[in-house]
């Protein structure tokens, strides 16, 4: 193998790894010696100078690290600073619907009324501060239990959760139909 | 029994199905399909031994070839024998489709394989820049989303929640082994009736521990009255009902 | 400034942030529009084609990501730690074909094709990131649509769903005629 490829090894190395790695690791996956693959990486960071290359080698301490060149920081904040599309999808608003009238819920509730895994969107919802973590559920597992935030009922304009427009018809519903289900059930001879 | 690992094999009826046909060295378009209901049933009824969950899934298709061999087995009138259906059509195009997936799906395994020698990297956003965080806009994120809003969409998933409950099955909970069965309920009210000529109901329905022991009893009461071992008899309506017994001592 | 310096800066940006950036964002940064931005990236993803280059730049559904070349992965392998992956089944590699073929796509479509029901097949590929909701079918009852998402176009190597491989046009033309021969079919595949 040329010396070219052995750059290329190095590359995705320090590449994926993100962090410094020592010489001597380089040295043993691309199975040269020490000085060899010194040398060779000295010509990378040599090359990586060219300012039409973005991120640089540098050395810290006998290992090496890849990064970016200090003057692109600009630009990446620029990417940081865009403002992420958030949208409240109809899965994140079903999944706060849950959670604001069934509160404290665990994950596997909000699961069992949907039907499909809510991690993302639970997950989600705890990032935009709409919903949080209310401790845990006194059960095997010990699930977490989740409820709304004050920056929910801020943002939807109310003081407390008892002030949600009122569940109860559908409750009263249910509880309608549970307590038919369990009077039929019973025996009248 | 290496039944019993085959079986398990079979991701659906479509799959024991292909088997079956890629076992015989048949055509998918021309499923001998005698032979191969014939095979089937012979599978599922070896299911059945284990695992009557399963074998529903299964008890459909066997239905479904039970017709298209009897349709086929049927003499097609002669003048309209040209345009009519080959009764396995439908069949074979189920069958087609769902091999095409099973055959792509192969197809992402080795797509998957090649793509795992790939590997990416994490986030190492400089310190400078990961300390910066937009923060989330609530107000414009929530905007047009009403109080009102919420509780219409809560109210249509519990809504969709009951409608998927079947309000009779739901409560039937897990079908579990029968405690109580009829014949031994029976065997011990012929017993009760040998040393007992006549009995209260209402007594011996309350001396029952659970609602299924209740149930079974009351079955047990009624088929020994059918076959004549006992006889009742009640004076006005919601009076308690005398049980008799026909059976000598 | 020469386009040079705009492939550092996405050269920059793309390491940074080791997931995949969206064009809009890169083109944002850089200050130009969509088209032109497309294009400097479509060159330096052939730039990277080149054999001393260890990493590559790949399309996700109109977004980036910088990761390493395949051919590099058995030297990657001495050093970095692979990915945790999941296993996939064949029940769930079968559901997910379908997803994939057909999204979006409901439950209830999936087990007519698969002759067995799928909701666990669907909550364990929701779980592992491969499908997500799309929003639900305007139908009664409105179940549930699911389809792909990115990390499968990633965990498959693919750029978008239209590049999956096809569902072999050969063999489904060979079947027609065989079938047309046979009992003179309509095959609507």
């Amino acid at each position: 193998m040329e010396n070219k490829n052995y750059e290329a090894i190095i590359e995705a190395i320090l590449f994926t790894m993100g962090e410094s790695v020592e010489l001597e690791k380089i040295a043993a996956a691309i199975e040269l010696d020490k000085k060899e693959t010194k040398a060779i990486i000295g010509r990378m960071m040599e090359h990586y100078e060219d300012p039409a290359i973005g991120i640089r080698i540098i050395e810290l301490d006998g290992a090496y690290q890849m990064c970016t060149k200090s003057e692109m920081y600009e630009y990446l904040i620029r990417i940081a600073k865009q403002p992420k599309k958030h949208v409240l999808t109809d899965v994140l608003l079903e999944t706060l619907s849950i959670i604001a009238y069934k509160q404290p819920i665990t994950r596997v509730e909000i699961e069992k009324i949907r039907g499909v895994s809510c991690d993302h969107a639970v997950n989600k919802l705890v990032e935009y501060n709409l919903v949080c973590e209310l401790g845990r559920l006194d059960a095997p597992g010990r699930p977490l239990l989740f409820g709304t935030t004050e920056e929910f009922l801020r943002s939807f304009g109310v003081q407390s959760i008892d002030e949600l427009p009122v569940l109860n018809p559908v409750q009263v519903e249910e509880f309608k139909q549970e307590v038919e289900a369990e009077i039929n059930l019973k025996m009248d001879i | 029994m290496d039944m019993t690992v085959r079986l398990q094999v079979f991701e659906g009826p479509l799959d024991l199905l292909l088997h079956l046909l890629e076992k015989n060295k048949v055509n998918i378009y021309d499923i001998p399909i005698v032979e191969i209901t014939a095979q089937y049933l012979e599978y599922i009824a070896e299911m059945k031994r284990q695992d009557l969950n399963v074998v529903s899934e299964f008890l459909v298709m066997a239905a479904t070839l039970i017709d298209i061999k009897s349709r086929m087995l049927l003499p097609a009138k002669e003048e309209d024998a040209e345009e009519e259906e080959d009764p396995r059509a439908e069949l074979v195009q189920q069958l087609l489709e769902y091999k095409m997936y099973k055959c792509m799906a192969y197809e992402l395994r080795d797509l998957q394989i090649d793509a795992e020698r790939v590997l990416f990297k994490e986030p190492t956003i400089p310190p400078e820049i990961a300390d910066y965080e937009e923060p989330v806009d609530l107000a414009e994120l929530v905007s047009d989303v009403t109080l009102a809003k919420l509780n219409d969409i809560f109210k249509s998933i519990m809504k969709k929640q009951a409608d998927k409950v079947d309000p009779v099955r739901s409560k039937f909970g897990k079908i579990e082994k029968e405690e109580v069965s009829l014949s031994e309920r029976m065997s011990y009210l012929e017993e009760y009736c040998l040393t007992h000529s006549r009995f209260s109901f209402r007594n011996l329905l309350e001396a029952q521990t659970g609602k299924m022991e209740i149930i079974v009893t009351f079955l047990a009461v009624l088929e020994l009255m059918k076959v004549g071992k006992i006889f009742i008899s009640q004076e006005k309506t919601f009076d308690d009902i005398q049980i008799q017994s026909r059976i000598a001592a």
